[in-house]
């Protein structure tokens, strides 16, 4: 079974909210094609939440629609592995339950993804916290559990909303390597949210940046180094092109608005 | 109204607080207070409404009020319990307690309670009586269901055949009880208990220092609710014009029920408002053999004075010959 | 959401209906006594009937229940705000309080009476004995819900330790609070009846619980009808006060 | 925080003293009757001789309030989920719980009798009616509380809508549920009493009752001690499974 | 009246929980001149939320103390401007209001204040939504509303928790450069937890490194460059060396861990 397509056909979002009516995204035409790796760029608050919304199902677009393989996307499907802004760990479970809390929700056997949970926390160097609380924490070590939570079922698709903006330079370049080639062995199409150019860069097959609200494509920056990349995209030349058109599409976006 | 402001300048001041929300069975003192026969033994008499028989008894033993009414048995008790009330005058008969009972139920005596149920108002000293009758009909008291049931329900409850049988004053229950439910009365005397009835009652601290006053008040209280019980239309009048939310015919069917019991002179020859010794020892002797009282615990001469009574009645005060022929 | 918000009235009227048409069947065909239960039809005409009477005493009532509500919120919340501040009041007062809550109020009727005596004053005592505890609860549920790196944003912020209090703290309890408040006012009525009726000498209860002693059941729904009214009213009032009060939690429920 | 722990108990135990002494002060010179109020010492010594008495009415009282307060967890809990559920039940039932909360329950008490009879089960049914209103409200706030996102997480983690709400948002509110069940507990116990003593024929409150009925005070306020006991111990068992329930938020307050 | 030095002398500190005793600081010995800017950057975990909230009197230390100008910093004080990493608005007010939060909580006069809060939120591109709740505010540009209230009363100490995390690469860099500028003038002594090399590298004079936990001074790196600096210190060569140093100050930490 192969990674689905995702796309965003003529997507438009509006907030009705007791001021008013926002236009929050503006006719968004995006395709994703299977396995492929996009990152969104933009501005804060140019709708880039919303729109992984509208592909998560939880948010119904006011026009247009998103589609999985060219099924409409109407409401919640769990095919996703997803990680937001906040990290929405649940504080009465263990930091190792919590991995595995969309095991549960599916009512699917939990044994048979403990070591994959476990694993996963190595990976971020949480091994020792499997069974802590997440109130014992800090900010970036829960943000990590939620990583790992979202990535504990393997899923074909992957919607990442600034999961890293909280993280640790090092462990952030850690876990952009350790998603990277998980991706290269499961073939998930994803859509990485970030504000970090570099990361955009390092993640993506492709750079989609975005214009200040109401957000639409303002323009698509093929990233064509070939894997594995270095952890810093800066220090190797064939990112320079990249790095430079997308810090120019995004200051000039900036200075349009 | 202005007119009571200027006469009250030389009356004497005195306050009684019922036992219950305003009940036809009071009439008799509104009817006094309008009819200005408190005035004329040169009182002013405020009536203050009551919420249920120990709090007035409590508030009569504090002084915060003058008078009250209350039965043999709650002045017993009250005194035992450290509250000095006396009893002045009877101003209903003791044989006006006991069983009322469904006439569908299959009771026809005190032997016939086996197995039936029996609603007993919460908070009311009636229970003793019932032990004695009980225990005088030979009857196991383990075989009959007794239900405590709030003083504000029982009639409500008992006609809506919450219970066999329900323990009571009859002329309280009867008539609302009577138009939905077919009722027999069985009182506790036909189980051979004998029981005083109810009092009008002071403290002990403020009929000796008030003791013309209280003679006045005795003697002007036993007139107007003679006088009420004659003129029952008036007396009612008297008594919803100062409570709006009694209905007449309720209010005069609780009042007919009593006034057919309390006026004239009753089988023993006593008068109304009068008492016998012999019927306070059988009072005793029954809350004794319930276990409730001490032998002795109680001294009637200084808990039941006479004093007051010794001046009335002069024969004929009263002409009550029309209610007689009602019961 | 914009549609739903309209039919709630709608659908509130269609419960209250039914409930009425399940109260008529109840006592025409389901052979209920109308001593114990009237029909809605008389009871409907006792309203009217006695519409004088009943206005007359609902505003005995209505001060009851506010004046008694008003002192249970200073009493309940400053207590909770004592309570808060300072942990040795809290374990000072706790367990006393919980008794007080679970003494049944009608055995404490005796010492109310002798104190305060019959009328307003001890209803006020009783309202405040019965209100109070579940607005002191909700109070400290808000307070214990109010993130700790908030009070740590006001003191860094110059606040003193109460002015966070009143401008950080209380603002993000108020929900829990209100909904304290919401239990205590429909207690505020339970409790302002029960005194009416076993320590009263006015009201609407009072008036009830000379009717129903009366076995005038009519009448005695009446004033039940007409406190049951009352009742439901303030508890939407209390709630229109959230609503206005706290707009940022409207998109919410 | 570590030494407040040890401490409470110890000034719980010295508010209850206070207390004790100030009732003992107001019966010894305040001047209050011994058929108001009776003397603590009294109460105490009665308790003693009414041991056995009093020991074989406490399990009646204590099964209606459990089983009353488990049926009206059952039922609070339950509406409040329905209610969360569809907006068309919450429009529906909410005028109609606010109104059956708001009635005098003891107005009702007469159709209580004549549907369940006189005994344990209209004790129950009067119980439920007291107890179920703070448990919904409260259950409702800890739902409404609940943050989207939450539900969003659920949903797209594969969750259906009643495993999302099972796993995530019944623990996020349990905290509010607690208070509610914490207020619902003391309202068990006065509802159980009020049951016994309005209509009753067994139980500790009913023992209170006759006792007081022939001004046997000392033994009536040891019956209404029991009882209070029962509810703060009882009030505090709900506390302490909150505890046990939630190691989580046990930090905070 | 000269920015205070902020001075950390020996401080450890140690969390009590259930699972046992956790030290997050050891021995921290760190002293921040008046009118220094220091980045603090460390892996997750490593203490520095912890540092700073015992330079704001929040946290009491288990041992040693943090001073601001020798006096020791025993309470909550409120001459810094701190942001946290949760923006922490006040759901009930204004966008106004929460940046006058602190004018308020002071009892100082509002109307002194609302010039000054308008043009911060000007500056973070919030113009408009001065009238407008938090609530219809994407993460990003609450965010940028906290940190317009941290600086609102003009404090000569700046206390700032990953402040940026959630901002958009732009407006970042947009507030990096006000808060640069605003610096030079108000000369505040200043200390900035961040997860970004490029984001310490332009707004420090010096770069602390913390070692894992339990965090300890690993390394400190002089930030020689004159300012204005470009805002991308990638694209200037005199960048390199610093740049790279804290590359590997946190790799090796990384390693050693
Ligand atoms: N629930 C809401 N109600 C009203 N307006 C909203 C709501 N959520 C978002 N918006 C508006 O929609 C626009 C887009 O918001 P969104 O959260 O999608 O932006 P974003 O690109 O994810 O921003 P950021 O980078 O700050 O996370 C914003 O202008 C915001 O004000
Ligand atoms: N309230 C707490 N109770 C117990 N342990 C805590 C608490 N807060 C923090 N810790 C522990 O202290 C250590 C330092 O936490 P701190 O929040 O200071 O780290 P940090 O450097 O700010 O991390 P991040 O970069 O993720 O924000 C962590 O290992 C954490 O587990
Ligand atoms: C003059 C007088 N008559 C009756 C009572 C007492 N009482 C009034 S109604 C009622 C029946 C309730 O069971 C009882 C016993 C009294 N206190 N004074
Ligand atoms: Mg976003
Ligand atoms: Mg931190």
């Amino acid at each position: 079974m192969s990674a689905p397509v995702v796309h965003f056909a003529g997507v438009t979002h509006d907030y009705v909210t007791p001021g008013g009516v926002t236009r929050a995204l503006d006719g968004v035409e995006l395709r994703i094609e299977s396995g492929e790796r996009v990152a969104l760029l933009g501005p804060s608050g140019c709708g880039k939440s919303t729109l992984l919304g509208i592909a998560e199902g939880l948010i119904a677009p006011t026009a247009g629609g998103a589609y999985l393989d060219d099924v409409k996307i109407c409401k919640p499907h769990s095919d996703a592995g997803v990680v937001f802004q906040k990290d929405l760990l649940l504080n009465w479970k263990t930091v190792l339950d919590n991995v595995l809390l969309p095991v549960r929700l599916r009512k699917e056997r939990v044994a048979d993804y403990r070591e994959r949970a476990l694993a996963l926390l190595k990976d971020v160097g949480l091994a020792d916290f499997a069974d802590s609380r997440p109130t014992e924490l800090s900010g970036g070590m829960r943000q990590r559990v939620a990583f790992c939570r979202a990535l504990v079922r393997d899923p074909d698709v992957l919607l990442l909303d600034e999961p890293f903006g909280a993280l640790d330079a090092l462990t952030r370049e850690q876990i952009n390597t350790d998603l990277s080639s998980m991706m290269d062995t499961t073939q998930a199409t994803a859509v990485l949210v970030t504000h970090s150019i570099e990361e955009a860069a390092f993640f993506a097959d492709r750079i989609v940046v975005m214009s200040p609200r109401p957000g639409r494509i303002a323009e698509e920056i093929v990233v064509d180094v070939p894997r594995p990349r270095p952890a810093w995209p800066t220090v190797d030349h064939r990112f320079d092109e990249v790095l430079d058109r997308a810090r120019r599409a995004i200051t000039s976006r900036k200075a349009a608005a | 109204g202005s007119d009571d402001d200027a006469a009250s300048g030389d009356l004497d001041r005195v306050t009684i607080q019922l036992q219950l929300p305003e009940n036809g069975l009071f009439s008799g003192f509104w009817y006094g207070k309008a009819e200005g026969i408190y005035e004329k033994h040169g009182i002013d008499l405020v009536i203050e409404p009551g919420v249920s028989s120990q709090a007035a008894s409590d508030a009569v033993a504090r002084g915060t009020v003058d008078f009250t009414t209350s039965s043999f048995p709650s002045v017993a008790l009250n005194r035992v319990a450290g509250n000095p009330l006396v009893g002045l005058a009877e101003v209903i008969r003791g044989g006006n307690q006991g069983l009322l009972v469904g006439s569908d139920s299959g009771i026809e005596s005190w032997s016939d309670l086996e197995g039936k149920s029996v609603i007993i108002t919460t908070g009311s000293s009636q229970k003793p009586l019932y032990d004695a009758a009980v225990t005088a009909a030979g009857v196991d008291p383990d075989k009959i269901e007794v239900v405590n049931v709030n003083q504000n329900v029982i009639n409500q409850t008992f006609a809506s055949g919450g219970a066999d049988a329900v323990l009571t004053l009859f002329p309280f229950s009867e008539p609302l009880v009577a138009p939905q439910r077919d009722v027999e009365a069985i009182s506790f005397s036909e189980a051979g208990v004998e029981m005083p009835g109810f009092f009008l009652i002071s403290s002990e601290e403020y009929v000796s220092e008030n003791a013309d006053l209280t003679e006045r008040f005795v003697q002007a209280t036993l007139e107007s609710w003679a006088g009420a019980y004659e003129n029952q239309d008036d007396a009612i009048a008297a008594m919803l014009a100062e409570n709006p939310a009694l209905k007449e015919e309720d209010a005069g069917a609780v009042f007919e029920a009593f006034a057919a019991n309390g006026c004239g002179v009753d089988d023993n020859g006593t008068w109304f408002g009068d008492f016998t010794a012999e019927e306070l020892e059988g009072g005793v002797e029954t809350l004794v053999s319930s276990g409730v009282l001490e032998e002795g615990a109680v001294d009637l001469a200084t808990t039941f004075p006479r004093a007051t009574l010794d001046a009335l009645p002069a024969e004929g005060q009263y002409d009550c010959a029309d209610l007689e022929g009602d019961s | 959401m914009r549609r739903s918000r309209g039919r709630k009235p709608l659908l509130g009227a269609l419960g209250v209906a039914l409930a009425l048409i399940a109260w008529h069947l109840v006592t025409t065909v389901g052979g209920v006594q109308a001593t114990v239960l009237p029909e809605p039809l008389d009871v409907l005409r006792s309203l009217g009937d006695n519409r004088q009477l009943l206005l007359d005493n609902v505003g005995y009532t209505l001060r009851t229940i506010l004046i008694g509500f008003a002192l249970s919120v200073v009493i309940g919340v400053s207590l909770a705000v004592a309570m808060r501040a300072s942990s040795t009041v809290d374990g000072l007062l706790t367990p006393v309080i919980v008794g007080i809550q679970t003494v049944p109020k009608i055995a404490l009727l005796p010492v109310i009476l002798a104190w305060f005596g019959i009328g307003q004053t001890s209803g006020l005592v009783i309202v405040v004995l019965i209100t109070v505890f579940p607005i002191l609860v909700n109070t400290r549920l808000g307070f214990s819900g109010v993130d700790e790196e908030f009070r740590s944003l006001g003191s860094v912020m110059g606040g003193s330790r109460a002015r966070t209090f009143w401008t950080i703290e209380v603002p993000l309890a108020l929900p829990a609070i209100f909904s304290g408040l919401e239990v205590g006012m429909t207690l505020a009525v339970t409790g302002a009846a029960g005194a009416e009726m076993f320590a009263g000498s006015e009201g609407i209860a009072f008036v009830m619980q000379v009717a129903s002693s009366a076995l005038r059941m009519d009448m005695a729904f009446a004033a039940l009808t007409v406190l049951t009214v009352l009742g439901v009213v303030l508890y939407y009032a209390t709630t229109l006060v959230a609503w206005a009060l706290m707009p940022w939690t409207r998109g919410r429920s």
